[in-house]
């Protein structure tokens, strides 16, 4: 399946990219994702995922098409 | 209601001016307007900052204040929400949000002003990026929003 | 701190620009503002309401809002209190009452406006008479500020 | 003693003054200078009283010069 992967803020920096399309097989987890897309990087606490614009859970499983995002804890306002 | 991102220097009170005179024609239904102003300091943590980056996850963070003021609109009656946030390049003393609300009663106008700006902290997509003497950093955390005596 | 009772329309925010034209200076160390304006509507109790007398009692209404304002400056952090109070004859759409304060930090900017302005209510002596289709009449009470929720 | 009394609002209608300049004996309470002034209208429940601009009780006791002010419940902001 074919997946875009988005890093944000302090996370874009750790993993050296803000962008990526990649091809994954079916099945994978949000977690997943990120062990493969950042294999020497741990996942700092407190980050959050949205799939599609909407906010996700570290378990929850990708489809065909989706948008996963990674960033840390927000600081707008 | 109306979400806006901008991109350069806003006015607060001129966007909330021009709101007004939307609303001019139900101004006599409207009792009460509760409005809220964060705007960048010079300091942060002990440390001088010169400027900021404003990152944001486009049209996510658009989706997320409609989210933020739908959801108002249905816990309060209100007659308009406006919330304006910058994104990008900012320099101290600018203004970084407004939000506004409009309500017949002023508990509905203060409890919904103050609710956007704190679901807006929370789940909004943004993050700020300080720009200080010796280099840049991304700001860790959000301050809590409530008094400790609240 | 500036207190102003003021017996003709006036722009609450033409206010808050001059105030803030005087705060420049210090701009970038205030984080926060929060604004509330509370304007005459044209019906109350079912009725409608032409105009409204705004009676109160000089020397010590103001007194009272200093003391409001004085007791906002101790027990929150607060860069400047505005507080603006119409007298006299109001129509409707008219702003009433303008509260506005200026902070380090969103929550003592928000506790703060809204404090006074219970304050205001509950204790700054200023009393409202209706003019409705077939007479007049005094308001009776003010509504409770906060929503049942809180 | 010599004491000023002002009626606001609904309490100037009901009285049909709103101040007077009077001569009483020492020792009088709020209520008492109210009774004397209004002798024919009940004090409407929720009225607020002051002294010199201060919130007073009923009971409190005037002094001379005092300005002594009755008033219904307060209707601003």
């Amino acid at each position: 399946m074919s997946i875009k992967v988005r890093f944000f803020a302090s996370l874009s920096d750790m993993v050296g990219e803000s962008e990526m399309e990649l091809e994954f097989a079916e099945g994978l987890t949000v977690l997943d994702v990120w062990a493969k897309t950042s294999p020497d990087d741990q996942l700092p606490s407190g980050s959050l995922f949205a799939i599609n614009h909407n906010y996700s859970e570290p378990e929850d499983v990708l489809k065909d098409g989706d948008e996963i995002a990674f960033f840390p804890p927000l600081t707008g306002g | 209601m109306r979400i806006k991102l901008v991109d350069r220097l806003f006015d607060p009170l001129d966007e909330i001016r021009a709101t007004e005179a939307e609303l001019a024609a139900r101004r006599s239904k409207i009792g009460a307007s509760s409005f809220f102003v964060g705007s960048m300091r010079d300091f942060n943590e002990g440390d001088r900052v010169q400027s900021m980056f404003l990152e944001h996850y486009p049209g996510m963070t658009e989706s997320r204040l409609e989210e933020i003021a739908d959801s108002a609109k249905t816990k309060w009656s209100l007659d308009w929400v406006l919330i304006t946030h910058r994104v990008g390049q900012i320099h101290p003393a600018e203004p970084i949000v407004l939000v506004a609300t409009w309500s017949g009663h002023r508990a509905q106008a203060f409890d919904s002003c103050r609710a956007i700006m704190e679901q807006l902290k929370s789940t909004a997509p943004f993050w700020k990026k300080e720009s200080l003497n010796d280099g840049t950093r991304w700001v860790k955390n959000n301050t809590a929003g409530y008094s400790v005596n609240d």
